[in-house]
This record gives C-alpha cells, structure tokens and sequence, in this order.
C-alpha cells in the first residue's frame, strides 16, 4: 500500500518514478548515439548571431522582473486593480475584516 | 502506559514554557551553553510531541483527556456536576496531527537559527520567545477548552509579533509587526466577544460540553460568525491576508518558518470550530459555499501576486497565502458536503489535511533557502540577483526541490495532496479543480522566475559562499520530508492523515463523550 | 523627566512609598482570601516602584533597581509558577498537593461563609508569591526600559 | 435597564471599530484597540452579574446573601483578558515608538513601504 486512492483515480509515485527514470535512461540511450567528434571550445562551439559580436554574459541574464513581463502586460488590467487594493495602509486591512465579517453574517441570516 | 506518556500532553506545552524561563538565566554562562541548551530543549520537545501523537494513533484518533488538578486526570466531571469546570487539554487525531506538523517545523527552525544568528547578539531573548511561541501553538493544538485556546491564541500572536520585530533597526519590520499585532489584537477580541457569547448562553466554555449545546439561535449563529472571521484571519485567509505577507516577509527567516505552522494552528482552530464545536448545530451550505469561494480567492490572489514581487521573501509568503487556500479548499468542500457525506467529501478533507504537512515542509524549506540567500547575497531583492547556483550548489539544489513540491509536480509531496484535493473538487464543481490546477501551474511559473533571476545565469554577485552546514541540515532534514511524503504517499496517509480526517469528519460525537460520557 | 521633582513631591513619596509596598504584598499574601492575587498585588508594588524615577529622577532609580536583577527575578518569578505546577505531577499537571494536607497553608476550609483562613488552600498561596514576583519585576523592567527611550527622545 | 451594560459594551465596541477604521494617527489605533478591549470586558463582567448581587468571595461574605453572590467565571475571564490587553497594548506602543524613529511620522496612510 503505497500509493494513494482517491476514489477517482490512483497515484503511485514508485511506479511513476521507474518510469520517469525509464524514460530518462532511453532519452540518454538516444543522446549517446549522437555525434562526438566536435572538439569543445573551439570554433565548433562558438555562438554565431549572423557576424555580430556576442554579448557579454553578464548582459544577457533575464532579470526577475523580465521574465514574465509579457504575462504581467497581458493582464495589466487585472494587475492594476489587484495592486491599487495591496494598499499597504492598517485602516483598509482592518476594513477588509469588517466586510468580510459582514458577509459572513448575512449568508448565516439568510443560511439559517 | 507510563507516567511519561501519561503525562505527556501536559509536558508537551509545559517544557517549552521551562525551557523559554531557562534560557535566559543560562544565556549569562554565552551562546555555546545557551545553544547546547535551547538544543537539548528543542529535541525533548520534538520527542514529547512524538509521543503524544504516537500515543493517540495507536488508539486510531480517538480523543484522550487530561485534566488539570483533577485526581485521577482524566476525572472531567467532578460529583455531581454537569459541566466540565477544570480546564482540559483533549487530542485526538487531528490535534496529533497538527503537534507533528509543528514538531518538525520547530526542530528545522531551531537548527537554523543557531548558524543564522551566529553574528547576532540578543539570542538571550531570541529563543525564549521562540519557545513561548511553540508553547502558545502545541497548547492550540492541544486545548478542550474554548477560552484556554484564547490565551493561547494570544500569547501566540503576542510572541510572533516580538519576533517579527525582532530586529528593530529594520524600520520595515516594524510596521510589519504593528500591523500584525493590530490585526491579531482585533482577532482575538472578535474570538472573546464570540466567547463571552456562548458562556452567556450556555454557561460553560469547554468545546465538547459547547458542541453537546449549541443550536442554530442567533447568537450562537453570530458567535461562529465572529470566530470563523477571526480564526480565517489569523490564517492569512483572503480578503484578509495582507499582514501575513508582511509578517512572513520581514521576519527573520527560521521565524517565517513557524509563523506558518501558527498560521496552520488557527486554521486547526477554524476547523475545530467548524466541525467539532458546531458540527451538529450548523449544517449552513451558504457557509461552506463562502469558504470555499474565500479559498478560491486566496489561491487565485496569492498566485497572481507572487508573480510580481521582487523581494525573494515576500514572494515566498504570497507562495504561502496561496497554499492556505488549497487546504481551506479541501476541508471546505468536505464541510460543504457534511450533510450527505458523499465518498468524495472525505477525500477533500484527506486532501485538504495532507497538504497542511506538505505545506509546512515546503514552505518551510523555500523560506529557510531564501533566509540563505539573504545571508549570502546581501539583498533581497530578485533583480539584483544572479548566478548564486555557482557558488550555492546545495542551496540550489534544495530551493529547487522545495519549489518543485510546492508547485505539485510529481513525484515530491505536492502532488499527492494536491492530486487528492483536485479529484474531489471536481467532484464538487469542476470549475473549483480548474482553478485549483491553473494556480498549480502559476505558482510553478512563478518559482521558475526565482530560480531563474536567483541561481541560474552568470555570476553577478561577488563573494558569494555556500551556507553553513547547520543551515543547510536544516534545510536537508525538511527536503527529507518532501521527497519521503512524496514517494510514501500512501503510508502518511494512512497512518497521519486518515485519523486526523476522521477526528474532524465523524469524530465529533467521540469527542463530546470523551468529556461528558455516557 | 531626568531630574528630581520638588521637595514636597519627594517627601510624600518618601512617605507612600512603604505604604503602597506593604498594601501590595498584603493583596498578594490574601490573594485566596479577597479580591485579587498575584497580579493586582505585583502591579500596586510595580507602581510604588514607578514612583522612584517619577520622584527622585531615572538615575537615582537605576541605581537603586538594578533593570538585569529585575529581569533575572522575572525569570525565577515564572520558573516557580511552572515549578508549582509540575508539583502535583505525581496526580496531574497543577494537582493542589498541599490542599488540606494540615501542613503549611493545608487548613481545612468549611463550606460557605467564612471569616477568612490565611493558612489555607495548598499551592495557590505559592502561586500568587510566584506570580506576583513576576509582575512586580516585569513591570518595573518596562517602566526602566521606557525611561532608557524618554531619556533618548530628550537628548535630540 | 438589565440591558443597558450590553449597550453600553457594544457602544464601545464600535467606537472602537471606528478608531480603528477611520483615524489615522497609529497612536489613535492603539487607543481603538483598547477601546474595544473595554467594550468585551464590560460584555464579559456584565454577563455574570446578578442584580443585587455580591462579590464571589466566601470571606465575610453575609450568610444571608451567600446564594446571590455573581458569577466568578466572567469576572476570571476578564481578569486574563485585561493581563492580555496590557501586553498587547505595551508592545503595539513600543512598535510605533520605533516605527517614528524611522518614519518620522506615525500618520497610518505614510506607514505603507510594504504594498503590492
């Protein structure tokens, strides 16, 4: 017993890995049939962006904010509105329990 | 049984209180005596916690009592009487479950602490207010009695927040703590007004005794409103999770740590209310439907938001907020479907409970890392970070692990619970299993973004050294738990995580005749 | 704030002093008998402590309440609060071993209407010393410790 | 008048709320805190008391008046509370006497470095 069940379906993480390591051990079988006679850090190796020159690596490190900068602009609107309510001020945390408090009263008015 | 485990329950709360009046006296003799003794400290606590929870599950969750002062202990009404008067403690199930979860934070955080604050003097108060918050949170866990949760609810709150402003040269943290303590200062007196209103009616504050009494009235119903409020807020609960953020995020990191295994307390505490206190009165679907609306909500938020932070910290606690979601999720969906009880509802709560330990361990683990990153970078903040992987391999490597659990990818501890959680909740509505999924998939983005802007790339920062060894034990010893829950499902689940969800599914009438008999 | 009030301030105080300590240790030794205990007897003692740096200056109390000594009391106040539990540990946890034992504070007590029996019930006597100790200390180590703060705000 | 000290408890309680919701000093905040505290421990003594009644305390009490002596349990609880509302209120103001040294200003809307 050492997966779990959960009525619907059932998980095996012992299985699942074997399988996983299966796969990998057949996706290293298929690389080692690759080519090895490139010599390393040599021209063979060495980037090519159509001539020019290549960046040092420094500048090329994608910053945390840079990553996901097209999925934050995507849904900017989202993202303004949920910001504006991360107000940061103690006076609206303490109206968001209030409010909350309210609802919670009058789905038990009206529940009960 | 011997006295030891007899009494264990009782020592469990009282030998972190010794040890939080020992250290300082001690702490006069310097840090290595100090630390030898906060160790020794930490292990007999961790050890009586097991005990405890090895001594309930033995006899499958069923609720065990201590009484204090009463002779013999388990004594809970007196000649003659009626009403349970001495203050209780009663474990069941769910309570072993919650003192283990907190047992292995506490020990994690402990070994953390000695090498994080090897420069830092002040460890004189440190720890002792570290142990009281321990205390604080195994008496929650532990307590049969409404108005002693209270006061444990309180000394927790009050020791968090001196911990989260434990650094006063940090202005931010500060108004970290201000903020938490206003905020826990109102909870708590949203859960004594609720209190003072069941002793009005019903003239006792004992939980069984309460739960043999409540009905639907009006004032009890305004009662489980107050403490439902108080108790979601206290466990970072959407709309009303922006002080865990600021207190996860300024704390120091082993603090982070167990302030989420506080947070975790108080949502024992919702559910304790929800299922034990006002099980029978209450079966309100508008309730469990606002729950789960809430947990969907504080998934969704806390997702969405992490993507932005750049303070590695904060991130994290986002990270956090959004797991509260998936457990009150879980037992949401249970609470909601305790009328008909389909097969479905039990494994929602299976569900919900699991992720609580897969939570902590995570969660717990990332916090730790990032604490080490701190240490070693110098900043926080995710832009000016880069290529620490060069010089942090394990670091790395543990941060990764830790990430990848918490985003539910197979085969770490995430996706078991994870997995629970979502076939139940489709069973429920398919809406909530889309939702829950997709916040699994943000929340892999967003630790993809961390891992990226902090470990991989060039190196960017100078100087940059690997963590000591007692940080990275610590570390090592939660990421054992994640890869071990991860592959052992099925073994944690029938052993930990089934009683506890009994306790709370069906146990409730085994827990008011714990007390009152018959 | 820093230096001493006027002579009919110190002279009362002189006066009160004694007056406001013994009225705090009687609350705390009849804390089983009358309203209030180790706590209310602490603070009336932490506020006839107070009146030293409000009357004499915050140097001249300092010297006299030493704030490490203070705090390290504290700490003994509460390790014998816990000790007193783990007393009755032979039965359970805070288990009243003393009560009616005919040994010190081990008198019997009839039901109802009494006039009072110092020599009365078990460890609570115990527990309000041990607590009061704590309160009193407690106290008096904030009140030093917010002097260090108006000390500071004054020199800016 | 049996329900006038619940009024006057619940009175408490929402001024407090409103401190709490609409005044921006955080010294002001505290105040609210501790206005609410007042407001549940009035709830709480109010709640045990019997009208005529006397101190729960067997020592010279009246044997005539025994059996109508108020409830202790409300007044034990209110008791903890009140030690609690020391503690909390003790810490939340030496918070903002830190938190002016850094901010200069203890204006609850310009105490906002942790948003978003």
């Amino acid at each position: 017993m050492n997966g779990i069940n959960s009525g619907f379906g059932a998980w095996n993480p012992l299985v699942w890995t074997a399988l996983f390591l299966g796969i990998v051990a057949v996706a290293l079988a298929i690389r080692a049939l690759g080519r090895k006679d490139y010599k390393k850090k040599t021209g063979q190796t060495k980037v090519y962006l159509s001539g020019n020159e290549e960046p040092e690596p420094e500048d090329l490190h994608v910053r945390g904010d840079a990553l996901y900068w097209g999925m934050v602009e995507a849904l900017s609107g989202y993202y303004r509105r949920a910001r504006a309510l991360h107000t940061g001020i103690l006076s609206d945390y303490f109206a968001w329990i209030i409010v909350t408090l309210g609802i919670v009263f009058v789905l038990l008015a009206v529940g009960r | 049984m011997n006295a030891l485990s007899v009494h264990a329950p009782v020592l469990l709360v009282a030998t972190p209180l010794l040890a939080a009046f020992v250290v300082p006296l001690v702490a006069k003799l310097g840090s290595t005596v100090r630390n030898a003794v906060v160790g020794v400290f930490t292990l007999l606590t961790a050890s009586l916690a097991g005990l405890v929870a090895a001594n309930v599950l033995a006899g499958s969750g069923a609720p065990s009592v201590y009484v204090f002062g009463a002779s013999p202990l388990n004594l809970t009404l007196p000649s003659g009487m009626h009403v349970p008067i001495r203050i209780l403690f009663e474990v069941d199930g769910m309570s072993a479950f919650m003192i283990l979860i907190t047992a292995l934070v506490a020990v994690a955080a402990t070994l953390y602490s000695f090498s994080y604050f090897k420069e830092h003097s002040g460890g004189e108060m440190y720890y002792p207010l570290l142990f009281l918050l321990l205390a604080a949170i195994f008496g929650m866990e532990e307590t049969g009695d409404l108005f002693n949760f209270f006061v444990f609810l309180e000394i927790a709150g009050i020791a968090a927040c001196g911990l989260i402003g434990f650094r006063p040269w940090r202005g931010r943290s500060q108004e970290a703590a201000f903020k938490t303590m206003a905020l826990y200062t109102l909870s708590g007196l949203f859960v004594l007004i609720a209190l003072g209103l069941l002793y009005g009616q019903h003239g006792g504050l004992n939980i069984a005794y309460l739960s043999s009494r409540v009905g639907a009235e009006m004032l009890d119903l305004v009662a489980l409103g107050l403490l439902v409020v108080a108790l979601g807020m206290k466990a970072g609960v959407a709309p009303m999770h922006m002080w865990a953020l600021d207190a996860y995020g300024e704390a120091p990191a082993p603090i982070s740590a167990v302030l989420v295994a506080s947070s975790q307390a108080s949502l024992y505490g919702l559910f304790r209310v929800l299922f034990t206190l006002f099980g029978a009165a209450v079966s309100v679907a508008a309730l469990g439907w606002f729950l789960i609306a809430l947990s969907v909500l504080t998934l969704f938020v806390g997702v969405t938001m992490a993507l932005l932070q750049k303070d590695i910290k904060r991130l994290i606690a986002y990270g956090a907020v959004s797991q509260i979601g998936y457990m009150l999720l879980g037992v949401g969906v249970g609470f909601t479907t305790s009328g008909s009880r389909p097969a479905y509802g039990f494994v929602a709560m299976q569900g919900g409970i699991f992720h609580m330990v897969n939570d902590a361990a995570c969660i717990g683990l990332l916090f730790l890392a990032a604490g080490a990153v701190h240490r070693a970078s110098g900043t926080r903040d995710l832009n000016r970070m880069g290529g620490l992987g060069h010089d942090m391999k394990w670091t790395a490597a543990l941060f990764a692990i830790g990430a990848l659990a918490l985003a539910g990818v197979p085969p770490f501890n995430g996706f078991s619970s994870k997995l629970l959680i979502y076939e139940s909740s489709f069973a429920a509505s398919p809406i909530l299993a889309a939702i829950a999924i997709l916040s699994s998939i943000l929340l892999l983005a967003v630790f993809m973004k961390v891992f990226q802007a902090a470990f991989l790339g060039p190196r960017l920062l100078e100087n940059v050294r690997e963590a000591s060894r007692g940080m990275l034990v610590s570390m090592l010893m939660l990421a054992v738990v994640v890869v071990v829950f991860g592959l052992f499902p099925g073994f944690f689940v029938d052993k930990l995580v089934t009683p506890a969800a009994k306790a709370l599914w069906l146990g409730r009438d085994a827990y008011v005749r714990a007390v009152l008999g018959g | 704030m820093r230096g001493e009030m006027s002579v009919i301030v110190r002279t009362i105080a002189r006066i009160t002093y004694a007056l406001i300590l013994v009225f705090g240790f009687y609350v705390i030794l009849h804390g089983h008998l009358t309203p209030g205990g180790g706590f209310q007897g602490g603070a009336v003692v932490a506020s006839g402590f107070a009146l030293l740096p409000v009357a004499f200056g915050a140097a001249a109390a300092k010297r006299y309440l030493n704030p490490s000594l203070m705090r390290h009391l504290e700490e003994v106040g509460s390790l014998a609060f816990l000790a007193l539990g783990f007393v009755g540990i032979g039965i359970s946890f805070f288990y009243n071993v003393l009560a009616n034992s005919g040994s010190l504070f081990g008198a019997a007590v009839p039901f109802g209407p009494n006039s009072g029996i110092l020599n009365s019930a078990g460890t609570l006597p115990f527990m309000n010393w041990a607590v009061g100790l704590k309160v009193m200390t407690g106290l008096m180590t904030i009140v030093l410790v917010l002097l260090v703060g108006a000390g500071k705000e004054g020199k800016d | 008048m049996g329900n006038f000290p619940f009024v006057v408890a619940m009175l408490l309680v929402i001024l407090g709320l409103y401190t709490l919701l609409f005044k921006r000093n955080l010294i002001k905040l505290v105040i609210g805190a501790s206005l609410i505290e007042t407001g549940v421990n009035l709830f709480l003594v109010a709640l045990g008391y019997r009208t005529a009644g006397i101190a729960p305390i067997y020592t010279y009490a009246p044997p005539a008046l025994a059996d109508r002596m108020v409830l202790p349990t409300p007044q034990a609880l209110t008791l903890t509370s009140i030690v609690i509302g020391l503690a909390t209120t003790a810490l939340l103001l030496s918070f903002a006497v830190v938190i002016h040294r850094h901010y200069g200003t203890l204006d609850v809307r310009e105490v906002k470095e942790l948003k978003g």
